[in-house]
């Protein structure tokens, strides 16, 4: 397969009603051109998974106001007022995931655990619906998987192979997210030869990536 | 005092429950101050939830890296020896049990140590970003608020009415009127805003406290 | 067919399996053969559980280096593009289904896709290694061996009698006399070796052997 | 806590009885210093977590020979014959997990998960014992955390806040391990001075290391 596209044959793969990932925290480490791609195309009805709806007018928050999600899968929809309109009013369904166990919940699809247990929620009304596993005396949530179609990332660097490096705190879920859908389309802002990043630095290996996107720097 | 000094007096006073070599995570708002006010001598590795630890002072204006924030989306700095990783890393070590203090604010808290800091049903649903998973995972959970909300109203209570952000985990109440220590036998009052007393404390609170014996006056 | 004939053979045969751009983990002994015979225009990518893709052939005597060895030990190089990781990340990749095919020796595999590769109860017991996470993560598990153990004894049966090291992932099953494909209904024998009947391989074999329509002579 | 320390100091705190893990694969990336101290020092009655046992005459291997080792928790002890001699005669006790299993369960006791669920062992030996939990159909193992009293590690390099880089396929289950002990000693041969490590090449953050001891080249 080709890995370096354009941004149109990227945006082909995305159809309305999909599940996408999207990497990013408040925006920083998001794809915002192919965020910018999607409300161009229009594209609707999308179950979004990410940490977060950031801001009206920047990044994942673009397509809130735009309306093209459904259901959006985070854990803070605080910095944007325009998700908590939508979500009081029914017009877009919103499920808050706290955010260390969204983390493992996409980690686990990824790596083909079939869940975790984790104390976080306990008590509280996260725990809804989910299944209490005790382990000596100490009680546990049990949290599944959680995949997409696709996973939109965003890294400083690749290669023409798909290794991807990160810009400090513009990793967050990025990594995570590579790993745990069916097609993975990462935005990059430098593009270099095969070699040329050691192998030592790779923070996700190209054979997670199966499209490149060069984004703008 | 105005809404300004109450914030600065709660910091400072949270800043001295640190300890040199603590690791430290500060919630979003009045909880970011406290990092101005780590006393001399002590050193402590700020964590940011978003992914890394050795979080520094905001970068001077012109200098701000738009890959480089806190939790709130703020432009930071990294300090020398901090270092990054993914959102799996930055909460396996919060749930892991590797952040000695996280300082968070509340809506309610109760006498139990339960805390609602992350909605108001029906009215304001921000979420619970990392918070849940730091008060589940820190190894002392600091609530930093103002002592009562608008017009008075108790926020430290026999039992939340909010729901929950986590069961059972706070360890200490820092207000700009008292600091309070979740006991099993309850809150447990061990200090007092200077000119106050026990029982103004007590008449700003729902829950009952019970008074030290060896009460202080906050020193800040 | 000397010892060394059969399994260059075997090793031969497998590497037609595989396609261009598959993620391929061989195991450690004849599997690890199975790199030398890859098509020409063919471009697998090399997962090795220790920690990284991109593994290339043996280096020059003199640069080997002992922070860079395969899975069973020996010094290896990293293809340009490759990558490291830890232990974790790399049963991820692994258990999570992002390995197209593995290929592992077996004492046994039965009918029903069972295989046994990790101990002789009493005798020898080396240990599962990454064999287990590797049969239930990889999408394709290909037995290469030897048809029959020392004595012309069957190893491929009606049901493994050794500890399982997994249920029901065997796909396809190499050896020197033949391909076999394992199916819901059963082994499918789909090649027979140069100068070997459907009858000879039977023979050689415990389990019922459903004879392909179109059975063919392996091509190696 | 003063993190740079001598050998002598660091195996002061290794006492009989301990569970240690020690990183390493068939001893690339094992602290061969530190396991010498072990030997000369003789602590005995130790339980092991590790990959695997090495070989007789390196590495973890060393301990076996020397019967210091009370049980071994590992993946693998094919490459060294007196571990399984000693296994079949009853010396030492040894509890054989499937290496990706043993990965996720010292995650899972570094991130302060209750326990993973996989699909690694079902319908073998491994799953004796263990409960099983199906979801939508599909069953899983529950694996617990593994945890340790000390941890011995083994870096390429570190910075004098025990920031840690590691070499090539020397990483393996050290980064794991860092995170699932009470102590963390690592071993590491190049020491450098706070900020000339990238915080963005860091793949062991120094907060998780309590000890630094210089090893060989």
């Amino acid at each position: 397969m080709k890995k370096v596209v354009s941004l149109e044959e990227a945006l082909d793969n995305i159809r309305d009603g999909m599940t996408v990932m999207i990497g990013g925290f408040l925006a920083v480490g998001s794809p915002l051109k192919i965020i910018d791609g999607l409300i161009e195309k229009g594209v609707k009805d999308l179950t979004v998974i990410a940490n977060d709806t950031a801001f009206p007018d920047r990044g994942i928050g673009k397509l809130i106001v735009n309306k093209q999600i459904k259901k959006a899968i985070v854990s803070h929809i605080g910095t944007n007022p325009e998700t908590g309109r939508q979500m009081n009013e029914g017009e877009t369904e919103v499920e808050l995931v706290p955010q260390g166990t969204l983390a493992e919940q996409i980690r686990a699809a990824g790596a083909g655990l079939g869940g975790i247990l984790t104390p976080t929620g306990l008590g509280t009304i996260v725990e809804q619906g989910k299944q209490k596993i005790k382990i000596d005396d100490k009680e546990f949530l049990l949290e599944l998987p959680l995949k997409a179609d696709i996973a939109l990332i965003k890294a400083k660097k690749a290669d023409k192979k798909g290794n991807l490096v990160y810009n400090k705190s513009a990793r967050n879920f990025n990594p995570l997210m590579a790993t745990a859908a069916d097609l993975v389309i990462a935005e990059v802002e430098e593009l270099v030869e095969v070699g040329e990043i050691d192998p030592d630095e790779v923070m996700t290996p190209g054979i997670f990536v199966d499209m490149i996107v060069k984004g703008g720097e | 005092m105005d809404k300004k000094q109450i914030r600065e007096r709660i910091a400072k006073r949270v800043a001295k429950e640190l300890k040199d070599g603590d690791i430290v995570n500060l919630g979003i708002g009045m909880p970011t101050m406290v990092a101005n006010f780590i006393p001399e001598g002590v050193e402590v590795i700020l964590q940011s939830e978003n992914g890394f630890v050795g979080l520094g002072p905001a970068p001077a204006e012109g200098e701000e890296d738009p890959d480089l924030t806190n939790a709130g989306g703020q432009p930071v700095t990294i300090l020398p020896g901090g270092a990054f990783f993914d959102s799996a890393q930055s909460f396996a070590i919060i749930r892991g049990g590797h952040v000695d203090a996280t300082v968070l604010g509340a809506l309610q808290v109760d006498e139990k140590g339960n805390l609602a800091n992350w909605m108001i049903p029906g009215k304001m649903v921000p979420g619970m970003g990392g918070a849940m998973d730091l008060t589940v995972g820190a190894k002392k959970v600091i609530i930093a608020m103002e002592h009562t909300a608008k017009g008075g109203k108790p926020k430290i209570l026999k039992q939340c009415t909010l729901p929950l952000t986590a069961k059972e985990q706070v360890n200490l109440i820092v207000t700009e009127m008292a600091v309070i220590e979740v006991t099993k036998d309850g809150l447990l009052l061990k200090e007092v805003g200077r000119g106050l007393t026990a029982e103004d404390v007590q008449n700003a609170t729902e829950a009952q406290l019970i008074i030290d014996p060896n009460l202080k006056e906050m020193d800040v």
